[in-house]
């Protein structure tokens, strides 16, 4: 992997920031930087093809409808899923999650058995779960953290010893980067009868995912994290729960039959996806992915890890910095910390004036800071794109900000 | 570190949020208002007792970065003694001199050296709900008597 | 309006399609084609400032979070609405439709009275609100079409006297054309205290949109229909209503405080807007905006019609074909039809060959095509860069495929 | 009118489209299988009678396309009188014979004319669903017997 060659391919580290700064941008748990692959594939779309798809028997119509067909082929094999039906395209993960919240628990089908998540989870992985249940009349509990913020897996283990309908966890925290041994997690779960839910928002950029191995019932994620557009996204979910779950949407496209008093629903993967599609979403995810699987997934998780340490090993050597959780093998490359006497938006401030971006904040996930005891935190998160010099000068900095604030 | 950010921090703003003068550590007294801002988690407990229509005494706790500690620092003592009439007018100025947006100079809005410290939240707009977070709170309790 | 000039704002014009053809595109209903200006403005976004909107306090995020701001005030001033925070990003109608039915209908909030639809809705108008109602208990009925297939207003008021609701009709329909008098269904729903509902997908980019002239509780259109980008979309709701209507969806960017207990919400638009936005879809849509205002949409509306009259005009001269509908003053330029002893499939293959794309099918309006008794109908719907010129070659070439297949 | 046009609409197609031989209009027999294509709202009803493992009798009604109502009367030709083994293998071809992602030329398939005839749709990928539509609607039922 040839970190020049890869940068390069990013537009937008080819121009200085406001401040007449090279840009440092350390925010990839919020969103990452788009590499032209994606930005060319949007917009040849809208200039070669533009069409809507599924239902028109004209060019370009029928070149849109093959292609989508094509792209959740190849995403069902990125994701490792046994059928492309068991691919549905969402427009993010927040999107997934409400919409499968109220497939599972609203409507007519009614479910027994308490609702956990992991006390770690970020709000879209945590709000929908808590309010669907309260609908339900479900109990809702959170999985209890270690104090080195992993799932306290024996509290796991007692919690499922109560009947338990769903649990849902996240691949990896986008505060600590801590990753979940999803497979044992699910393994749990399914002993207790439970579904399990996977939010990988912050693994699909980062590391191989394998959805049958992990065997998970559903996993979802969205493209603005890998490289991809905002406003798309995956849902996986397997052939035999997806074909009996409620609709995820109504409307165009997913309908056999209306009548004024019913409705019939299409066959998978038609019978979740109401309405039109995010099109250039769907080709722009394409392209993020064709990036990943060029670079290889291996070596961008091999190139981010080691930058992972050199970051962690850097930041503990300020003094009054202190690292938010400890690292496990599973990690993302997301490292958040607090600086004694320093507030992290002022940290952020001040970095951004260098033309550096972490970010500050709950990063909307305040049950983990509340187990933490803090309210707010400092991120640094890495992507393909990171380089080692870009964290020496970060920190650095933060030691410049340190002796400001101080 | 670049002039604009040192014009955001001046020097009252990092003195008053290292040692500010009205924050008070575990009051008795029950918070009249609560400011929170939501996208950071920062939440200020504000004090205030009112006689006659006048500001008697005005207290904060809790926990914030440099800006928001130090302008409800400043809002507490800007608002001392001065009748709600006349607090609301300061709210007002304050809010307008933080307000990207504002036709007019801080300069012309008032001649407070304290308030015109926080008029560089003009060029980081993204700072004003750290500048206002105690301000607009307090407006809020206040229009709401 | 210099129609050339329009054209040449659209890439896909600038080639041919497969078949060595100019494309005619008269599938405006469906989707749009997409000007330079909307295409570049996504690519600039990704190119030279992209970022999630406000969270970060470094550049680029500052800046996307202050484009939001101000498009959301644009898209209030475009749709004639009092306030910004009246503007609430989606991913288009079906996702508006679906979560606008959740929030008013599920949850604890307990709403009374039937639930109307109008006869002509499309099925992402229709599906959503029946199975609301269903799941709330609450009778759901259509409002019946006159013979040319206007909502027929005696059903309309005789239906009102019973309690209701809730009426969901659209501006216009995407299978007559035919437009509706939203002003009085929505005095007359109010009258009876329901809540008005408008759909303006198809006349977003045909007429002028005015919410407080329509004195409607809620309205959304698709930027996709209105030349803009896929996956984007706009909720429109009045302050009082959307203050105290259920979150739309639960996540990130939307949570004041969240607790394993409860969750509180944060005040308007962020209430209602969960997630990552599609950021780029709301620059897109800005452009899309700014493109239609360019050219004046009283000037695109006088184009429209007068193509619409001669498309009327030559269609009833060829022996055999029928029009679906009446015409009114308030119509969207299309216009569907069937032919005698030609299958509409058929026909939009043939006509393809030729270049021209035209819709065959029911147009995700099972209802209308049962009111009209037919189970599909062919359709030409026109754009801004429609002309005469095309009107009369689609003719042509559908009087030869109607010698070919009879 | 093109080419690839005029194959798909071959002159079998459009004759039997025309004047299908095994359409029946008001049959008094209960359909056996329903034929419905979502996208475009056509639908068929097949009457199918089989006696010791043969197809007896094959007829339909309803309204379709003139592709999928001339390859629904070509399949009643086609299996009159088979038995169901047979009948599955024919289905099987023809989808094979109209599916574009088949690596197997249709003239390796099949050499009947009546069949060949629907090859053109793979170059018309969005009318595979009007071919296939009776064909599809019998299999599902066959299968489950
Ligand atoms: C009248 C009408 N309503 C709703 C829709 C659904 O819009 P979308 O597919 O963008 O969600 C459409 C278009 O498909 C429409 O024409
Ligand atoms: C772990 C995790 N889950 C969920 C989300 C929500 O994703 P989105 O905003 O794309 O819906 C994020 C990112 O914001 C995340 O990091």
């Amino acid at each position: 992997m040839n970190l020049e060659s890869i940068k390069s391919q990013f537009p937008i580290f080819q121009q200085k920031t406001p401040v007449g700064k090279e840009l440092v941008y350390l925010d990839n748990a919020s969103t990452t930087q788009k590499p032209d692959c994606v930005i060319d594939a949007i917009a040849d779309f809208y200039k070669f093809s533009n069409a809507n798809a599924g239902r028109g028997v004209y060019w370009p119509a029928t070149e849109v409808t093959g292609r989508v067909v094509d792209i959740r082929q190849r995403l069902a094999k990125f994701i490792g899923a046994a059928r492309p039906e068991e691919v549905v395209f969402t427009h993010g993960v927040t999107d997934a999650l409400n919409k499968l919240a109220l497939a599972i628990f609203g409507g007519s089908q009614k479910r027994e058995g308490q609702v956990l998540v992991s006390g770690m989870e970020h709000h879209s992985n945590f709000v929908p779960w808590q309010m669907a249940a309260r609908h339900g009349s479900l109990p809702f509990k959170v999985i209890p953290l270690t104090d080195s913020g992993a799932i306290d897996m024996e509290a796991y283990a007692q919690l499922l010893k109560e009947p338990t309908s769903l649990v849902a966890v996240s691949a990896a925290s986008n505060v600590t980067g801590i990753g979940n041994d999803i497979s044992r997690l699910s393994q749990m779960a399914h002993n207790s009868g439970a579904l399990l839910v996977v939010d990988a928002s912050q693994a699909v950029a980062h590391q191989p995912i394998d959805v049958r191995q992990w065997d998970c019932d559903f996993m979802v994620f969205s493209g603005h994290k890998a490289y991809g557009p905002t406003g798309i996204g995956v849902l996986y979910g397997t052939y035999e729960v997806l074909v009996e779950l409620n609709p995820l949407a109504y409307g165009g496209g997913m309908v056999q039959e209306v009548n004024e008093s019913d409705t019939t629903f299409r066959m998978l993967p038609h019978r979740h996806e109401a309405g039109t599609l995010n099109l250039a979403g769907i080709v722009g995810l394409e392209a993020a992915i064709a990036f990943i699987e060029k670079q290889g997934i291996a070596n961008i998780q091999a190139h981010e890890n080691a930058l992972y340490e050199l970051l962690r090993k850097k930041l503990n050597e300020v003094s009054g910095v202190a690292i938010l959780g400890r690292s496990s093998s599973l990690q993302c490359p997301v490292v958040s910390f607090t600086v004694e006497g320093v507030h992290p938006h002022d940290m952020a401030t001040y970095l951004a004036t260098e033309g550096i971006s972490i970010r500050a904040g709950h990063h909307c996930a305040q049950p983990l800071m509340k187990h933490f005891g803090i309210t707010a935190c400092s991120r640094i998160s890495l992507a393909c794109y990171s380089s080692g010099q870009e964290i020496e000068q970060t920190v650095d900095q933060l030691k410049e900000a340190i002796a400001f604030f101080r | 570190m670049n002039k604009a950010l040192q014009s955001l921090y001046k020097e009252v703003i990092l003195s008053r949020a290292k040692v500010p003068r009205y924050e008070c550590k575990a009051p008795d007294l029950v918070p009249t208002v609560e400011a929170y801002n939501p996208l950071c988690g920062d939440k200020f407990y504000l004090y205030v007792s009112i006689e006659d229509g006048v500001f008697k005494e005005l207290k904060f706790s809790g926990f914030g970065c440099s800006i928001s500690k130090a302008s409800t620092d400043v809002m507490c003592d800007a608002l001392s003694h001065k009748t709600i009439q006349e607090g609301l007018l300061i709210i007002d100025t304050f809010l307008e001199l933080i307000d990207d947006k504002s036709s007019v100079s801080p300069e012309q809005l008032t001649d407070s050296k304290e308030l015109l410290a926080f008029a560089a939240a003009r060029d980081f707009p993204e700072r004003k709900t750290c500048a206002n977070l105690g301000w607009e709170a307090l407006r809020l309790h206040l229009q709401s008597l």
